[in-house]
């Protein structure tokens, strides 16, 4: 009996990182994870609203948990209150506004009032990031599933700001994060610690000024090959983008930068569990990992 | 050549306007720069991350507004989970963009990316821009 | 208790104390007034009644008219009442059957300018004295015998200096440390701050002395199990743990060691070197002698005939692998606490990679590898460059430790002026927030480690990252000085960690019955005036165990411990007022709902009923209101003394008027009117006050009773948890408040009317308006309807505790 | 229950009639008033927003259109007495009520992206890359509210960020381009503009080719209908309008 969990994409899943949910849905499969997609969800705004006035912005994330509500209503999923985020912007907005909301009454009204027209949400959601769902049922679970072997492979983990700050809502110790390395170990890829593994990639800052980016990049990406990695594990797709796509411009600001793939943890996953590679939807990554894994035989 | 603060009525109500904005205790800063250690955009910073709390203190509104340092900030919370009084940097530096965005002002012409990026960007990144740097 | 009135004989004076009471008070009238209650056989009104004529008066009059309850309506009892009780004491009397109405304090003063108002409350206030000293008892002074028996917890220097004041001053110390050897942490010492004399030169003499004191007996590898019983007679259980090594055989000649297979890191030199399971803690330990480590030990571990080797060539054979833990008894009269500090793990900040990077170190370490240096032994390469980051594990709150260590930024200093010495051409820096030399020459010392060219940077590190080519670390920091970042890489980097209580503490101050201040160090009885004492009688503080200190400060407090306890014990006996708390066996059913109430575990059960150790309880009164069977009473605050209070409070209330009854904690609040008294500031005179011991002693039931008899208002008036004697007065107060507010809310009278506070002594202003803001509203509310009032009564214990009690 | 029934309709022909041909007004029972701009006016019952305003004097050179509630001309706004709630219609299709306050809205400035479809890949950031606003939506669900047409417009607005050309042309397909999401937007955005990219995207690149539309295309193409067209536009006017009214007439009787 395959368990099944209210899933939000997030806007970016379902474009520019398409990837990761096709990566994402296949290995949830293969380890008895229904994720059900929100009926009509709406984009979270990427980043929580922290001045202590604006309630307009926590109104996005809020619809969602109604969504959550009627999907056990109409029971789509059966008392499962529990929402999975894949992108870690989505995970940090939804959590965000979650626990503000099960703080200030106040706010919970105002919001709950201003949505008049849907029903009333009193805090009966919790949000959870794909990750801590991976680490509850168990790495171990994860390894029986390995089919491919990828010992070869080094890799190194990312996870940038929002899976561990603010401390409210880190799913593991904000200074020294374990759960990505655990899960890499439990798919038999040596993982290699980089220093820069908290770093921020500069987020948003990458439409603006995407050189200032570039720099944090170079920093990042350079510090894990120095580690001696050959590609790098993120689970969100704008620090994706940055490490990914910015490599580009971090080549012009350093020639002598020699970029590695950024992969979403999921592709990992999907490798060693053998999924098809049309799944995994490598293409859309900007630098592409297929002449890394084909020279270790782990593609054909 | 430096230049003297006047310690003014309107410095305090702009600390107060922060506060309240923020909901952090800017007077219980101590200048420890352990912030603008942490900070992963320092390097592009006018005003360190420490600087923008004792500037907010003595309400140098103007200089503050106009700082490179605010628009910066990324909200990664590194400042806010290494502070030794638990303040929240990120919230502080919301603040004061959002008391310039509310003069309806916008810090990036989102028309004015070139359709090429347009195409490339992931839309987190542009839902996030126009969050923390449009009106 | 009608019979009883009539044997008594009160005598009631009533003071002009030099025209301050009578310039406002018809003192005449007073007197007159109180000669018309029954038992008053005499009333006189008089000018000074503190003056020696004055006192004398009283002691004649009670001779010629052996009175037995004498009452005095003049000053505040906080004031003269120790006076008139010695002045009893005189006349032949208990000095516990004094009763004085505040008629100065109370009336005169702050009433000063509504004369009638002021006399009648005066007069009103002799009647209520007049009815408590009715029900006074003749009680005695409360007294413990005493010996000369100390148990000093924790052989660190505090200990050490505290058990070697006792042992000169003639006392019976036993001194009980849980590592083999005493010494504690400055046994781990280079050089102390700020005359930079070797740590082991002043503390091993000390050592030495404790070891081979005749009146120290030294029990090093124990812990204590259990403590119970009070000052006087403390009972405590001694655990000896198993050295494997007979210490009166071993003469340490050191052939087991050599032996020895195991090897294991040497915790004395925080994991820096190597040692074996077999050892001495330190060349300089006492007692010198051999123990074995448990769980390394290849024999204990593996038992049968496994190794052994250390047995076999011991000549002494001082080795025994059978040893068992030894538990022994002692008793001893006071207790003094020295558990000491334990430096704060920095791995709880992973950011700092403390025991991940091979470079980075504590401020324990850097002391190890100074101290080893000196001799010789490299434990550490330092290198040419070396930071010191302050403020590790200390004022943090990210990690639940806002306050400063203390002592942290003077080690620095210290630390890092030897490593400089060592090699001047090496580069030193040292990385603060703000360098706090507050002791004697101090500043002073600060100032020569900048002259020997230590650098000191104004900025916290955020961070700790190792150069993968080099094995350096780089250290980031803004200059928060020169408003810039800056940054460079260090062969060495000592983390300056924070101190926190000893792991031990929490046991010892669980066995006690101790109070934790927020820091979780030991609270001391009062911040400025009683440091070393602990609100438990007979049990005093010495060293880090009350919070951090430096060695001078430590040594300072131990003394000063010692010297507390020496003057306690010298009395030979240990006198009390008898204000505690007694049980009713008859009414007691046993259900124990007092127990858990003490925060003193004064009550314990004997044969099926509790029963209350005189000597333990403080007389807070909290457990009165916890007893269903109301089988709990207490002296000098009798439940039926109080409600004799409130009812003459309440007796003359005219038609149309209204009472506030405030009930004032004798520590602080009841001070604190008197303060206002003495200020002359105006409130309103229909207020009636009645001196408790604590906010917590004011039960519901007494509550509810005073609103049915009469009071329009009730205010329950307790000191500010900090400045209050008891630890759970003030939660007990709400509590009781929150019953008999439900209680009136059930008979349909507004919650409003009543009220808790908790006062700081400086509160004046605020308790004018407290007052005067509950005149205001009562005039509003009015007075409550009879039907109400009486609706209270019934089953009034069924409400008070839920479900009937038989 | 026959005889109200009639009553009513009477009373709706008489008020229209006293409205349209302007018979005294003393024939007409039922009134209600209405604010336009604030200032009060005395109109017939049962009147539709417009022709209250007719009515009323206003004569329509802007804000009107089809009459028939498809050109989204005659936006109107209005608030209630004794209802803080904003609300909107479209002026020729709903009743003139007893205490409005109105305003038309013959405009909503809204600026039209320019594109060749033919030009542009079938990729969801094509909607970002015309109307980047669309990313400051805050999900406040006004534009849904507003819709006369009862769209779900934060729904497609929401599939639009998302790139979802089927759910932008399926969910936004009644919309007549009135302009009232836009003009209450707090986000600026420009929905039914939006919208349409979605479409034409979709439909150009999203739904497979109509098989008769290709075919007449084609018979156009090939001159089919050359003959047909060069008779009527040699035709005199008057013959025209002969042509035209028959065909009119035609029609009529499907």
């Amino acid at each position: 009996m395959a368990m099944k969990l209210p899933y939000y994409p997030g806007c970016t899943l379902k474009t520019k990182a398409k990837n990761f949910e096709t990566s994402t849905l296949a290995v949830a499969k293969e380890l008895d994870i229904e994720l059900v997609e929100l009926p009509k969800w709406n984009c979270c705004g990427a980043v929580s609203s922290i001045v202590t006035d604006d309630l307009m912005h926590q109104l996005a994330p809020a619809r969602n948990f109604v969504r959550v509500l009627e999907m056990n209503k109409s029971g789509i999923v059966d008392n499962e209150y529990r929402l999975v985020a894949l992108c870690s912007m989505c995970y940090n907005t939804l959590k965000r506004t979650n626990l503000l909301l099960k703080n200030d009454h106040e706010k919970l009204k105002t919001i709950n009032d201003f949505m008049y027209l849907e029903e009333d949400y009193n805090n009966e959601v919790e949000v959870v990031h794909f990750l801590e769902i991976l680490r509850d049922i168990g790495f171990d679970k994860v390894k029986e599933k390995v089919k491919v072997d990828l010992s070869s492979l080094k890799i190194a983990p990312y996870y940038g700001c929002l899976l561990l700050r603010p401390k409210e809502i880190a799913i593991d110790n904000t200074e020294d994060p374990r759960i990505e390395s655990d899960l890499l170990d439990s798919l038999g890829v040596k993982p290699i610690d980089n220093p820069f593994k908290k770093m921020c990639c500069g987020a948003h800052q990458t439409v603006q000024d995407k050189y200032a980016v570039a720099r944090n990049t170079y920093t990042i990406v350079s510090g894990a090959i120095k580690a001696g990695a050959e590609a790098i594990i993120t689970s969100c797709p704008l620090c994706a983008f940055n490490l990914d796509n910015r490599q580009r411009e971090a080549k012009e600001l350093y020639p002598d930068f020699e970029g590695v793939p950024i992969l979403y943890f999921t592709q990992v996953m999907g490798l060693a569990f053998g999924v098809p590679e049309e799944e995994l939807g490598f293409d859309l990554n900007y630098n592409d990992p297929r002449p890394l894994l084909r020279e270790k035989n782990i593609l054909k | 050549m430096s230049k003297t603060v006047e310690i003014t009525k309107e410095a305090d109500q702009f600390l107060k306007k922060i506060e309240e904005l923020s909901g952090e205790k800017i007077t219980s800063c101590i200048q420890c720069g352990i912030c603008s250690g942490s900070c992963p955009m320092i390097n592009e910073m006018d005003l360190t991350p420490a600087q923008i709390m004792s500037k907010t203190q003595l309400g140098q509104e103007e200089e503050l507004l106009n700082s490179k340092s605010i628009w910066i900030c990324a909200s990664c919370f590194n400042c806010k989970v290494r502070c030794p009084r638990d303040l929240d940097l990120a919230k502080v530096a919301e603040a004061l963009r959002q008391v310039v965005l509310r003069k309806a002002v916008d810090k990036i012409n989102i028309d004015a990316i070139s359709p090429e990026e347009m195409m490339e960007l992931p839309q987190i990144a542009l839902v996030a821009a126009c969050r923390r740097l449009t009106n | 208790m009608d019979e009883k009135k009539n044997k008594q004989r009160i005598g009631v004076y009533v003071c002009h104390c030099g025209g301050n009471i009578s310039e406002v008070v018809d003192v005449k009238k007073v007197a007159e007034e109180a000669s018309k209650i029954g038992d008053v056989v005499l009333s006189k009104d008089y000018p000074h009644m503190c003056s020696e004529l004055g006192q004398q008066m009283v002691i004649n009059d009670a001779k010629k008219n052996n009175l037995d309850k004498v009452v005095i309506a003049a000053c505040s009892p906080q004031f003269q009442g120790p006076t008139f009780m010695k002045t009893l004491e005189k006349a032949g009397l208990s000095p516990y059957v004094l009763e004085m109405a505040n008629i100065r304090e109370q009336a005169a003063w702050p009433h000063f300018n509504e004369h009638e108002k002021a006399t009648e409350k005066s007069i009103e206030l002799t009647k209520m004295a007049i009815e408590k000293a009715r029900r006074d008892e003749p009680l005695q002074k409360g007294e413990i015998e005493i010996g000369n028996r100390v148990l000093v917890i924790g052989g660190g220097i505090a200990g050490i200096q505290a058990s070697l004041d006792l042992a000169d001053a003639g006392f019976k110390v036993t001194l009980v440390e849980k590592e083999p050897s005493i010494g504690g942490k400055m046994a781990q010492l280079s050089r102390t701050f700020p005359t930079e004399d070797c740590a082991t030169c002043i503390l091993s003499p000390k050592m030495a002395a404790v070891g081979d004191h005749p009146n120290i007996d030294l029990k090093t590898y124990s812990e204590i199990e259990s403590i119970n019983g009070f000052l006087g007679n403390f009972k405590v259980k001694i655990k000896r743990k198993p050295r494997y090594v007979y210490e009166d055989k071993c003469v340490a000649c050191g052939l087991c060691e050599e032996k020895c297979p195991v090897k294991i890191e040497d915790k004395f030199n925080e994991g820096l070197s190597q040692t074996k399971a077999i050892h001495i803690q330190f060349d300089y330990a006492v007692p010198f002698k051999y123990y074995i480590e448990e769980s390394p030990c290849l024999r204990l571990q593996y038992g049968g005939n496994a190794c052994g080797l250390c047995q076999k060539v011991c000549p002494q054979d001082a080795i025994d692998f059978d040893m068992k833990p030894k538990y022994e008894d002692i008793t001893v009269d006071t207790i003094i606490v020295a558990t000491g500090f334990d430096i704060f793990d920095a791995r709880e900040k992973p950011e700092y990679g403390f025991g991940k990077l091979k470079n980075v170190i504590n401020g324990l370490q850097m002391e190890r590898i100074i101290v080893k240096a000196a001799e010789g032994v490299e434990l550490k390469q330092l290198g040419k460059k070396v930071a010191f980051i302050q403020c590790i594990g200390s004022r943090d709150k990210q990690i639940g430790r806002p306050y400063c260590s203390r002592i942290c930024c003077m080690y620095a200093i210290k630390q890092a002026s030897l490593v400089k010495k060592m090699d001047p051409s090496r580069d030193v820096y040292i990385f603060y927030i703000d360098i706090r030399a507050f002791g004697k020459s101090y500043e002073e010392y600060y100032n020569r480690a900048q002259e020997l060219g230590v650098k000191f940077i104004r900025g916290k590190v955020a961070e700790l990252m190792e150069n993968p080519d080099n094995g350096k670390v780089i250290v980031k920091a803004e200059d928060t000085l020169n408003r810039q970042m800056i940054q460079g890489e260090f062969d060495t980097v000592s983390l300056s960690v924070g101190v926190g209580p000893n792991a031990a503490t929490d046991k010892i101050v669980n066995m006690l019955k101790l109070a934790k201040s927020s820091d979780n160090f030991i609270q001391e009885a009062h911040p400025k005036f009683r440091p070393v004492d602990t609100l438990v009688p007979g049990v005093f503080l010495a060293g880090t165990a009350q919070g951090p200190k430096d060695i001078p400060d430590t040594v300072a407090q131990a003394s000063g411990a010692a010297a507390r306890a020496i003057a306690l014990m010298n009395q030979g006996k240990y006198f009390f007022d008898p204000m505690y708390a007694f049980v009713n066996s008859e009414k007691c059913d046993g259900c124990e709902l007092c127990i858990s109430s003490c925060p003193y575990g004064a009550i314990k059960m004997e044969n099926g009923k509790a029963v209350i150790n005189a000597a333990v309880c403080k007389g807070c009164g909290v457990c009165i209101g916890h007893c269903p069977q109301d089988a709990i009473d207490m002296n000098l605050y009798s439940n039926e003394q109080l409600i004799a209070e409130v009812k003459t409070a309440l007796e003359s209330k005219k038609e149309g008027e209204h009472r506030i009854i405030i009930f004032a904690d004798d520590m602080t609040s009841y001070r604190l009117i008197d303060s206002v008294g003495t200020a002359k500031m105006a409130y309103s005179s229909d207020s009636r006050i009645i001196r408790v011991p604590s906010g917590g002693r004011v039960t519901a039931d007494l509550i509810v009773k005073s609103f049915y008899y009469g009071a329009d208002a009730v205010i329950v008036a307790d000191a500010e948890e900090k400045s209050s004697p008891y630890s759970t007065s003030k939660t007990e107060m709400f509590r009781n408040i929150e019953i008999a507010k439900k209680i009136l809310t059930d008979a349909g009278i507004e919650t409003d009317r009543l009220l808790g506070m908790n006062f700081v002594t400086v509160m004046l202003v605020a308790f004018v308006k407290t007052v005067n803001k509950y005149d205001e509203m009562l005039n509003q509310l009015g007075t409550i309807s009879k039907e109400k009032r009486e609706k209270l009564m019934i089953n009034l214990r069924e409400k008070l505790f839920g479900v009937k009690h038989e | 229950m026959e005889e109200k029934r009639r009553d009513l309709m009477e009373e709706i022909a008489e008020a229209n009639s006293s409205a349209s041909s302007g018979i005294d007004d003393k024939k007409i029972k039922h009134w209600i008033h209405i604010y336009v701009l604030g200032k009060q006016y005395k109109v017939p019952a049962s009147l539709t927003i417009m022709q209250a305003l007719e009515y009323a004097g206003y004569r329509f050179n802007k804000s009107v259109g089809c009459r028939a509630g498809f050109c989204g001309a005659c936006s109107t706004m209005y608030r209630v007495e004794g209802d803080y709630k904003i609300k909107t219609a479209l002026a020729c299709q709903t009743m003139a009520e007893d205490g409005m306050y109105l305003v038309q809205i013959p405009f909503s400035p809204a600026v039209k992206a320019k594109y060749d479809i033919n030009n542009e890949p079938y990729d969801g950031n094509v909607f970002l890359k015309y109307y980047p606003e669309l990313a400051r939506c805050v999900s406040c669900n006004t534009c849904t509210k507003t819709c006369p047409q009862d769209l779900q417009v934060m729904d497609y607005v929401q599939a639009a960020i998302k790139g979802d050309f089927q759910k932008v042309a399926e969910w936004s397909f009644d919309c007549i381009q009135c302009g009232l999401c836009a003009v209450r937007c707090p986000a600026e955005i420009v929905q039914y503009h939006a919208a349409q990219l979605g479409r034409r995207m979709y439909g150009k690149y999203g739904l497979s080719e109509e098989p008769n539309i290709v075919k007449r295309v084609e018979e156009i193409m090939s001159g089919k209908f050359e003959e047909e067209f060069k008779k009527v536009m040699s035709l005199q006017k008057d013959e025209l309008e002969k042509v035209y009214v028959k065909q009119q007439n035609e029609r009529e009787i499907y």
